[in-house]
């Protein structure tokens, strides 16, 4: 049936495509640190971890020593200002960064560890065993996570960094067992570990080696979201002075702030610049845990430009429901792909 | 078709419920609800030989599978791999299940999720020969063994597959790969879940050329699930149909779509779309039978599943679950209809 | 109505188990402070009060740990939280019962307050991506990075001093009595409405945020396409179709977060020295008023847990899929 | 043969995204639809059938745009619409009025937070505001008395109803103002063939009553060449052939057309032999010069790799009704 009539008339063909290069097929890490938000969050974090690590030698001054300088404001010599005992305040600050990134990391860590292990176990096996220990993570989910920090912190004598690191990991990794417990729950159905074990694998290396690399994603942002938490708790005990007055850290100096009336008399740069750098610190994270987000839900990634020229000429947002339409329908044009 | 050879797996009264999860004031009563998914099934695979099984979504083909590869614990029944017992207790690891599985292996309906994404085809057919002693000794073997494999479902040179990650794969070659992966344990019965109802429609047949050329080059025994009757034509010696939970009718696959006995299997049949009965505009689809949906598996009706159903349904289909019968016409056709009783004496 | 008996199941467990966490905790106190206390309040301390502290803090050594578990509960089925310490005579339940109604006040109409208007925001971001409002991102969560009490510290020093209109602390004017008086209330209003403002500003960015993301999640969804293909208005498809199903998850997880959130707005009555729990409970902490500091957390706790019963109850009403199938 | 249209489409072109990132999903398509018949629309995955049907009812999700081209409606005796330049309001005004569609997850098309009833009524509500609220329901009763659904069901939510039934109601509400055109999208591909016979049932005796326009989009041929009255093949973005359906089953002239007919295996009849089709569908981002279906195709020659063939009635067959793009079949001088 194929009659081959070769050669009758050549139609208006549009011109042929040009021959594609095969697409680079972004993934993994590649993709997540091409993400902006990641980036630019993880650049915050390092310079933060420099200054964990260095801020000891780079400090111009001791942050205890006392001076003559009383209460200044922020100077060449005292960039932050000093406090009212003449205390420099920019290299409370320095010192101060270490224990409260230590505090966040070493947290973050243990509850992160706590979450995997509880959430990824109650979400692969099945039984009264798994029902238990999400019921477990339920209750410290509800229960109130400050005011039993602070009453354990009260409670435990000699609270040092390590202390409240620990209380706090042992405290919060609710969050994250929750959620890795979901996502094991419906990986567990999925086909691939099904397949795995029809392949004969073991139950271990069900979890360690087909499980476990889809979660990566969620496990760093449940790390990431516990670091946050903790940094702000360990600040806020600070705060209040219900932590040892042994390390210096950022809460820390709210709270002599806060004692020594600094506000009230006008000293705001013993208050600003560690809010900021708090904040810098929260944003860096948040940060990251956006691009991660969007790595994973890929729904959630802006999709470049957001307004293209209509067929009217005006400019129309690219959403839902109203697909635009071009304003050059230039057919003879294909697009280069 | 009477040529019969050695049956490599059989599974007698084979039977899984599911429990249901108590609500309500269910909490406080004695009884347990169960989904019926599987009930009393009987079949046996073959060596070289295909068996199809075709049913709806929820007809409990793909438990069936499951419990034929040990992924589920039965509730009754039994497993036997050339005429012995090869259940094993619990469906979770052991060498007993390693065992069996390096004998029976499953591919599964969805190329695109039973493959891992975080791990390559390189990953995914060294873990599988490896768990079966299959990989060799040293670099050299191991990279022979993967490129047989791969050679095995055409996806060759295997230096251009063996290094990609599962979303840079086609549907089909995705399938091809897990085909290998099961293909590496060097089994000898294939369940075949649904194979091909993911691929877009030009591949299909590629697929089940492949897996028809590998049961004739490897003698395999497998088992060909699926809900397209006319595929089972095409590509199956045997025929079972499954409806409910249980089997309704058997026997070779021409006989079973040409000349189906049970009432369910003649709906089945002519439901299917027909290009030749071409109409213009469907005409052809007017009739009235069969209406209704499959029951509820938590309280299956007594009796033949199918008689809410059924045109042809009589007093004793209500209560009375029919046994096989033989249809008659050929000799391994069977139904689990009344209607064919008086065939039987 | 499954859905709502093993959520019920779920909180009698949990308040168990923060009553059994209660228990334990004045069991780890190194030292005797409490029979040192007792010792030194002889005389003025009377003894039901001294047996209830023997009870609450396991001094009577020679009964078992189960003797002690279950007359610590049969004292608290009967509300005995103790003595108060710092607030000599009074008991546990009268300071408590005292700095509650302000804590409630100001946290729980804030809270919703915070999370009706970062959800409504979290709605029109969502929708409108790209718009300014979603531009509104970076701000917030820059705002919600900071703690709250730093921020209330800047509320304090900028908005209050003398001639301000805003109060820079306390619960209401001193030498007011507390009461229905016009006076009163005026009061206590313009007292609430800088910590208030502080908890809004800092919490919403968090609501917006989970709400935005919901709403770009299901806009994806196909019954969202299915209404505009339905012509129906881009109101209604936004309301309606988008934010409704999007509301679901914000609601389960506003239950969850208030856990988080609790601690936070504490902060804020310690920095507006406002007379709710949070104060008290910072107050007991110095003061080493170890009866009063479990009384409050067993109370937060059990006010945590009846919000969370709330937003279940508001989760059922608006998920249909949780009653009971037709 | 009818020959009324009821749409137009002319030379519409869809992408995803913008720019040089944009990725063309559907190239310079042109069909008509006309008044009462069933165009099926097959192809597998990625073909663009579905991008075709979002992008002329404009419901594309981002990052679609439609880059090209005109989809002209023709009501009954009215004036010519084009779709593509009517104002957010008019386009509003439009859909569901004249054009409703039937979604392929019928999971998924019903808001899982409202009855059933409140959703067939907020049609009524948004199009005829007039509309007492008794006329309203009694309305909504009749549509799902209409698909065979009964009364009691109007309360329900959607997650009581089975598969079945979900569309069910979905094609009830695709009819409630009586629209000149129903788009279905693979609307029976979720169910099991004996439901999808009953709703195929119950779809062509509505279409008889109500003398709607059907394009009916879906990758089973055999249904199609059933169900239809004329079928349009796409392959990569492009369609390569339309027939009326009958013509196409016996003697189908584009080779990707022939493949996809030997690809099922038919329950009736002698058994045949399957041929299938090598290769895999090609990827959007990175199409075949000339014919994209060159590579795969058993009868490629010179001209395939290097110039698009135009879709045009061939000029070495009669028949108008008859369009094919492949160089096997040069269309006629004077075809457009």
């Amino acid at each position: 049936m194929a009659i081959t009539g070769v050669g009758i008339t050549t139609p208006n063909v549009a011109p042929a495509d040009p021959a594609q290069t095969a697409t680079r097929r972004r993934h993994g890490l590649h993709r997540l640190l091409v993400n902006g938000k990641v980036t630019s969050g993880l650049v915050m974090l390092g310079v933060l971890t420099l200054i964990a690590v260095f801020g000891q030698a780079l400090a111009p001054f001791d942050p205890s020593k006392r001076s003559s300088d009383i209460l200044q404001s922020p100077s060449l010599k005292h960039w932050f200002g000093t406090t009212h005992i003449g205390q420099d305040i920019f290299s409370q600050v320095l010192v101060g960064t270490r224990s409260v990134m230590f505090v966040g990391f070493t947290a973050g860590l243990v509850a992160t560890i706590i979450g995997v292990v509880i959430g990824v176990t109650s979400g692969y096996l099945s039984g009264s065993a798994a029902e238990g220990l999400s019921a477990i993570s339920n209750v410290f989910i509800v229960i109130p996570a400050l005011p039993l920090i602070i009453i354990i912190t009260n409670v435990v004598p000699n609270s040092g960094d390590w202390t409240i690191a620990l209380v706090i990991g042992f405290t919060s990794w609710a969050w994250g067992a929750r959620l890795l417990r979901a996502q094991t729950l419906s990986l567990r159905r999925r086909d691939f570990v099904e397949a795995a074990r029809a392949t004969g694998e073991s139950t271990w290396r069900i979890i360690g080696f087909e499980i476990l690399p889809n979660l990566t994603a969620i496990i760093a942002s449940s790390f990431i979201g516990t670091v946050m938490f903790a940094v702000a708790t360990e600040i806020a005990l600070a705060f209040v002075g219900i932590s040892g007055i042994s390390e210096w850290n950022w809460g820390e100096i709210l709270f002599w702030a806060q004692g020594q009336q600094a506000l009230p008399q006008g000293a705001w740069w013993w208050f600003v610049p560690v809010g900021l750098c708090i904040a810098l610190l929260g944003t860096a994270l948040s940060l990251v845990n956006f691009g991660i987000d969007e790595f994973v839900n890929p729904r959630l990634r802006a999709s470049g430009q957001s307004t293209v020229k209509a067929s009217d000429g005006s400019r129309v947002r690219m959403k839902v429901g109203f697909t635009p339409v071009l304003a050059d329908p230039s057919r003879s044009k294909e697009i280069g792909i | 078709m009477t040529v019969t050879t050695e049956v490599v797996l059989a599974a007698e009264g084979l039977t899984k419920h599911f429990p249901v999860r108590k609500r309500g004031r269910e909490l406080l009563s004695r009884t347990n609800h169960v989904v019926h998914a599987v009930d009393d099934v009987d079949l046996v695979l073959r060596r070289g030989w295909v068996t199809a099984l075709v049913g709806e979504s929820g007809s409990g083909k793909s438990t069936v599978a499951r419990l034929l590869a040990q992924l589920y614990p039965r509730t009754s029944g039994d497993i036997r791999l050339h005429g012995e017992s090869a259940a094993v207790s619990t469906a979770r690891g052991g060498r007993r299940f390693r065992e069996y599985s390096r004998k029976v292996q499953m591919i599964f309906q969805d190329p695109f999720a039973s493959l891992n994404p975080v791990h390559t085809v390189r990953y995914h057919l060294t873990r599988a020969l490896r768990i079966h002693g299959r990989a060799g000794k040293g670099k050299q073997e191991l990279h022979s063994a993967l490129a047989e494999l791969l050679g095995r479902v055409q996806l060759t040179p295997a230096e251009s597959y063996l290094d990609k990650y599962p979303h840079e794969l086609s549907g089909g070659q995705r399938q091809r790969v897990a085909i290998a992966r099961a293909l590496a344990a060097d089994p000898e019965a294939l369940l075949a879940d649904e194979p091909v109802s993911m691929l877009d429609v030009s591949i299909r047949l590629g697929v089940l050329n492949l897996l028809r050329n590998l049961k004739e080059r490897l003698n395999l025994a497998i088992l060909y699930i699926t809900h397209d009757i006319a595929s089972a034509r095409y590509f199956a010696d045997d025929t079972l149909v499954m409806y409910a939970g249980r089997m309704v009718e058997g026997g070779d696959s021409e006989t079973v779509t040409q000349h189906p006995a049970h009432p369910y299997t003649r709906l089945l049949v002519d439901s299917a779309p027909d290009p030749d009965r071409i109409t213009g505009s469907a005409q052809g689809l007017v009739q009235e039978e069969g209406v209704g949906e499959p029951p509820s598996l938590i309280t299956p009706p007594d009796g033949c599943r199918f008689h809410p159903r059924c045109p042809f349904v009589m007093d004793k289909c209500r209560t009375a679950l029919p046994p096989r019968f033989d249809v008659g016409d050929t000799e391994t056709h069977w139904a689990a209809c009344w209607l064919f009783e008086e065939a039987k004496a | 109505m499954s859905y709502f008996l093993r959520r019920l199941a779920f909180y009698v467990f949990t308040a168990w188990a923060a009553l059994t966490i209660n228990f334990f905790i004045p069991r780890l106190i190194p030292g005797d402070p409490v029979s040192a206390l007792v010792n030194g309040m002889r005389g003025q301390i009377d003894p039901a009060q001294i047996q209830s502290l023997t009870v609450l803090f396991g001094l009577d050594k020679k009964q078992s740990m189960w003797e002690q578990y279950t007359s610590y509960l049969a004292q608290l089925a009967r509300g005995d939280l103790g003595i108060s310490f710092g607030n000599f005579p009074l008991p546990v339940s009268e300071v408590l019962t005292q700095a509650l109604p302000w804590t409630l006040l100001l946290i729980g109409v804030t809270t919703v307050l915070s999370f009706l208007l970062g959800t409504l925001l979290g709605v029109f971001a969502g929708w409108w991506r790209g718009s300014w409002i979603d531009g509104l991102l970076p701000a917030t969560t820059f705002l919600s990075s900071i703690p709250y009490f730093w921020l209330g510290l800047i509320a304090v020093a900028l908005f209050t001093g003398v001639g301000s209109f805003l109060p820079a602390s306390g619960g209401y004017e001193p030498g007011l009595v507390p009461g229905w008086s016009g006076e009163f209330i005026d009061s206590a209003l313009r007292h609430s409405l800088l910590p208030a403002a502080t908890i809004i500003v800092a919490s919403v960015g968090g609501w917006l945020l989970a709400m935005r993301n919901m709403m770009v999640t299901v806009t994806a969804e196909d019954y969202i396409t299915v209404a505009h293909a339905k012509g129906l208005s881009e109101r209604r498809v936004m309301m309606n179709y988008a934010a409704r199903n999007a509301l679901l998850p914000s609601v389960s997880g506003f239950g969850m977060a208030l856990g988080l959130v609790v601690g936070g707005t504490f902060l804020v009555e310690y920095v507006f020295s406002y007379p709710g729990i949070g104060l008290q409970m910072l107050d007991a902490i110095a003061k080493h008023d170890y009866p009063l500091i479990q009384g409050i957390f067993l109370v937060v706790t059990l006010a945590v847990l009846a919000a969370n019963f709330l937003a279940d109850l508001a989760y059922m009403a608006l998920d249909p899929r949780t009653r009971k199938e037709g | 043969m009818k020959t009324d249209p009821v749409l137009e489409i002319k030379g519409l072109s869809v992408d995803y995204g913008l720019g040089n990132q944009a990725v063309r999903a559907v190239r310079d398509v042109s069909l008509t639809l006309n008044r009462g018949e069933v165009l099926g629309l097959a192809g597998e995955s990625g073909s663009g059938k579905s991008t075709l049907a979002y992008g002329l009812t404009r419901l594309l999700p981002p990052p679609g745009v439609v880059s090209a081209g005109k989809v002209i409606y023709y009501p009954p005796g009215g004036e010519p619409v084009d779709v593509l330049s009517l104002t957010p309001a008019g386009l509003r005004e439009f859909r569901w009025a004249e054009t409703s569609i039937v979604f392929q997850g019928a999971m998924n098309s019903l808001n899982p937070v409202y009855k059933v009833s409140t959703q067939l009524i907020d049609v009524l509500e948004a199009h005829q505001p007039g509309m007492s609220r008794q006329a309203r329901t009694a309305r909504a009763r009749e549509l799902l008395k209409m698909v065979g659904i009964s009364e009691d069901r109007l309360d329900a939510y959607p997650h009581q109803l089975s598969g079945g039934m979900r569309q069910r109601v979905m094609i009830g509400m695709a009819l409630a103002l009586e629209p000149k055109i129903v788009i279905m999208d693979e609307p029976t591909t979720a169910l099991d063939v004996v439901m999808q016979r009953q709703i195929l049932r119950q779809l062509v005796d509505l279409r008889k009553r109500f003398d709607f326009s059907v394009l009916f989009i879906t990758h089973d041929l055999s249904l199609l060449v059933e169900f239809s009255d004329r079928i349009a093949i796409m392959y990569g973005g492009r369609i390569v052939e339309q027939a009326p359906a009958s013509v196409l089953y016996r003697d189908s002239l584009h080779p990707y057309s022939d493949g996809l007919l030997h690809s099922f295996p038919a329950l009736r009849g002698p058994r045949r032999d399957l041929v299938g089709i090598p290769g895999s569908p090609p990827d959007l981002r990175s199409m075949p010069s000339g014919c994209s279906f060159h590579p795969r195709c058993p009868k490629a020659f010179d001209p395939c790799s290097v110039d698009v063939p135009v879709l045009g009635t061939p000029a070495d067959l009669q028949g108008p009704a008859r369009k094919v793009a492949c160089w096997l079949h040069p269309i006629r001088n004077s075809a457009d």
